[in-house]
């Protein structure tokens, strides 16, 4: 879910896509080869970007229905300057592989994930600024759930102001908003469970790998 | 509770029963009934073939074989996660249905990575009780009491994952023994192991009380722990015996690529 | 998760036979040239060329249809909608249920332009092995790190989903309910789905670590990441050809829809 | 070129040198020279403590010990991935700068699949020469040689991921000795190894031509393969001698928690 198909967008949101996402990968890469040894982590963000595309394919059953995690707030905090690059690829392989999103679309969905994550990430680590005691279980459950949810929500968002702006319709302006807000709110469980998933996942992570979490200074 | 024809039953042990045995299911130790299995892949070549094996409760047998001989795909059926293509299984004579959970087989991974997944060592034991249904006492109770079996109590509050390699291997298996399994399936169990953890396995297994099934490439190991043996190669049981006289086989070990252990040669 | 689609690379066709870099150039061209078509008329000479670059493939019609089926039911749930909500000129009315002239005009172009894209994408990856493809992207100019990034997600990427595998395999036998199985949420499942993903994520995370140390040993820098073994084949004039033709067209259906849409019919 | 006083050199091969021996370094059969070698992680007890080693060119010295002893470090030490705490490195009297790549040294992983990390099988064996810089030409021969001599020639186009684990250990050294090592050093080569690839493996190595160290739980492996072997325990090499005659030793084995391996038992 959250993918935008090939097809529905015109071909300027393709385009101003692929701008934003490019320009966004560029920054990262110049960041990147500032780094001492920027080789160093292209293992580590390709195997991450294979680990978080196998991971939100598991279905997870909440009855009645079963549900796919995004993990985009996550994937930012994990992966730093990495993670438009790995937005890219990872979702480029969900394109041709499994038929999520489209080519015409990558740049789109990636800028669309991307920065609902980097947002997340930024906002995971203001933890650090805002507490004396910012590994506190609390800290992590409460700023883990909400950087969960801001990926998701704001990712949702993102993709109904897209579909429902850019898809030729006869509808006026204010019955679009109202479908946008409708359709974002319609999100408030499935942001509520991902934020829950993301606070377990990062507790979780916190407690056996947390290198996984604060490797950046 | 059908009583497969084909599985061939040792001394049906209903002395107590007074009515005529035709009518009755005699209660078996016939652990594992296997008949006629056959498994293959979509438009592969058989991984197993006409396979007939019956284990006795409480026997330890060794399996031993080249990769790709059927080990590993043998022990995914007797437990239910794979379907045959044809033949029967039946676990104490009840029939294995594919997908069915039976608490009483418990199947040991060969890499423990792959089953050990909790935050604490004592969460990751308690995983399959909960799975079942107990209450949280006996959880416990279970969880204590498979710490102790395995020597890792002091473990217990422990991430599995940081933990060494033959530690990690003993959780696994107490995450196993906590459901209580009266069969236990063992892949590869020496593979990753040092000599040490590979002696404190040995003296472990010797003591379970479990039917035991070990498919292994350290035939040392097997003839230590094993009282029964088969050779498979190629989809099939091509060999059927005590450890030693397989083994023991020089002509039958090198037909199928095999060497006799140090152990048994003169 | 069935995760191969260049299964049929290795038949020939003039599609198969072209020039790796310039088949991308060509197809990608026409790709997006297709998702600038927004008048109708545009939708015949669409399918059209679709149908001709497909033929030329040879690639299984059921192949196809395969690949389409899925992304094809998700597009169909968002669209679905409009022609019962967009639009003033009714067509059609049953009850309550009206179906509007504008909305079905919409899902049409909608629907088409998806079905070309999608074909074309399948026509462009399906007839090159992937790391053809992406050697050639290479070339073109992908940044080494991207490049390095996704040859070794591709290569990491079926070991991971088999670790899952093997992992949910391992929780079943241990009682765990599967989907089917569990009619009511408990807390303690989803705490165990999140164990299990950190478990996939910390395994990733530490193989990376000796992925990096075996590439470093074998000499992996900074100076010269290459993971790609560059080496095109020779450009034949076919090859150019195609390209020629495919970029003419795609100009032509950008230039054709704008004309179009400027002068209304 | 500093040359270390402590490495003993044995008999320097420089007859062809008229100038006086001591103001040039004399060319040595020094393949290791390791002094006073101490390891350690921070605020960790010591993985490695005052390890004297020197291994002469075309040695094949076996490690043993248990997990944990320092084998997998002193690999890595070996071949500059980590820094050492104390003491010198030598490999050809050159001391090994930590992070600098040296291809005259391979090490083959435990899980070959950490180290076969291109798509595709020639594209993994071509990685290494091409960050050696060398000519295209200069490429293709080295891929082909090193897919003749591990007997891989028929899988040159396939993806690692779908070989058997025999074939992707066989891969991975071929990938090694395309970069033309006078070293190598193999971590647990026979873990994951079914008899038929083991004995391919011995086969393998008795005929290489590259200095070997191998460190493994396989004591019988490291008897058909190894000239010289070392005891490890606790940070410390503990043994030095001929594999026959440590692992024959039964005091000394029993020590270290070792057992003696059968064909040395009488």
């Amino acid at each position: 879910m959250v993918h935008i198909p090939d097809g529905i967008l015109p071909a300027s949101v393709c385009v101003g896509g692929y701008a934003v996402t490019g320009l966004a990968t560029w920054y990262s890469l110049r960041q990147i080869s500032r780094q001492k040894d920027p080789t160093q982590d292209i293992p580590k963000a390709a195997l991450m970007t294979a680990a978080f595309f196998v991971a939100s394919s598991v279905s997870i059953p909440i009855p009645p229905a079963s549900v796919h995690f995004i993990l985009n707030g996550l994937m930012g905090t994990v992966l730093g300057y990495y993670t438009f690059p790995a937005m890219l690829v990872g979702l480029f392989f969900q394109a041709v592989m499994i038929g999520h999103g489209g080519l015409t679309t990558l740049g789109v969905n990636a800028a669309m994930m991307g920065i609902p994550a980097l947002l997340a990430y930024h906002f995971f680590r203001s933890r650090y600024r805002l507490f004396n005691h910012p590994n506190a279980r609390w800290a992590i459950s409460v700023f883990g759930f909400l950087a969960g949810a801001i990926g998701l929500g704001l990712a949702a968002g993102i993709f109904y102001v897209l579909v429902v702006i850019t898809i030729p319709s006869g509808f006026d302006l204010a019955t679009e908003r109202a479908a946008i807000t409708g359709l974002t709110l319609a999100h408030l469980p499935l942001m509520i469970i991902e934020g829950v998933f993301t606070a377990m996942l990062m507790l979780f992570l916190w407690r056996v790998k947390p290198d996984l979490l604060e490797r950046r200074g | 509770m059908n009583y497969s024809e084909t599985s061939p039953v040792k001394a049906p042990m209903n002395a107590q029963n007074n009515l005529p045995s035709a009518i009755v299911t005699p209660p078996s130790n016939t652990a594992i009934a296997v008949t006629n299995l056959c498994f293959s892949y979509p438009d592969k070549p058989e991984v197993l073939q006409e396979i007939h094996l019956q284990v006795d409760t409480g026997d330890r047998l060794g399996i031993i074989g080249h990769n790709g001989c059927g080990k590993t795909t043998l022990f995914l059926l007797l437990c239910g996660v794979l379907t045959p293509t044809a033949g029967t299984i039946h676990l104490f004579d009840e029939p294995v249905i594919p997908g069915k959970f039976r608490p009483e087989v418990g199947l040991l991974f060969q890499d423990p990575d792959d089953q050990l997944f909790a935050a604490s060592v004592q969460d990751d034991i308690a995983f399959a009780p909960q799975n079942m249904g107990l209450l949280t006492e006996e959880v416990e109770q279970r969880v204590e009491q498979a710490l102790t079996l395995t020597g890792m109590e002091s473990l217990a509050d422990r991430p599995p994952h940081h933990l060494s390699g033959g530690e990690k291997q003993m959780v696994a298996i107490a995450g196993l023994l906590a459901m209580r399994p009266q069969i236990m399936l063992y892949d590869e169990p020496t593979a990753n192991l040092d000599l040490r953890a590979r002696r404190r396995l040995i003296q472990f297994l010797q003591q379970s009380q479990e039917t035991l099934l070990v498919a292994s490439h350290d035939l040392e190991f097997i003839l230590e722990v094993c009282d029964r043996a088969i050779l498979m190669s190629e989809a099939r049981i091509v060999a059927t015996g005590t450890p030693a006289s397989i083994m023991g086989n020089a002509d039958l070990m090198h037909t199928y690529g095999l060497e006799v252990p140090y152990s048994l040669r003169r | 998760m069935r995760m191969t689609f260049d299964q049929y690379a290795h038949l020939t066709s003039p599609i198969h036979r072209w020039e790796p870099r310039l088949k991308l150039v060509g197809i990608a061209a026409l790709i997006f040239a297709f998702a600038a078509v927004s008048d109708l008329r545009m939708l015949m000479p669409m399918l059209g060329v679709t149908g001709l670059l497909f033929g030329l493939s040879r690639l299984p019609g059921a192949f196809l249809l395969n690949r389409l089926r899925y992304p094809g039911y998700f597009l169909l749930g968002i669209v679905l909608v409009l022609p019962f909500l967009s639009g003033q000129t009714v067509i059609w009315q049953w009850g309550w249920l009206t179906v509007r002239q504008e909305g079905v005009l919409a899902m049409a172009l909608v629907a088409c332009r998806f079905l070309c894209i999608m074909t074309l994408t399948i026509v462009l990856l399906g007839t090159t092995p992937f790391l053809t493809t992406i050697k050639a992207m290479r070339s073109l100019g992908l940044p080494a790190t991207l490049t390095d990034m996704t040859l070794l997600t591709y290569r990491y990427l079926y070991d991971i989903a088999e670790m899952l595998a093997t992992m949910q395999q391992a929780m079943r036998l241990r009682g765990f309910r599967s989907r089917s199985q569990s009619k009511r949420f408990r807390r303690k499942d989803l705490q165990q789905f999140a164990t299990l993903t950190g478990t996939l994520l910390i395994r990733s995370y530490e193989q990376s670590e000796r992925v990096y140390k075996a590439m470093r040993l074998r000499g992996y820098n900074a100076q010269k990441p290459n993971l790609d073994t560059t080496q095109t084949g020779r450009v034949m004039i076919w090859d150019r050809f195609g390209l020629a033709a495919s970029l003419s067209t795609a100009i032509g259906f950008v230039v054709l829809n704008l004309f179009l849409t400027l002068t209304p019919a």
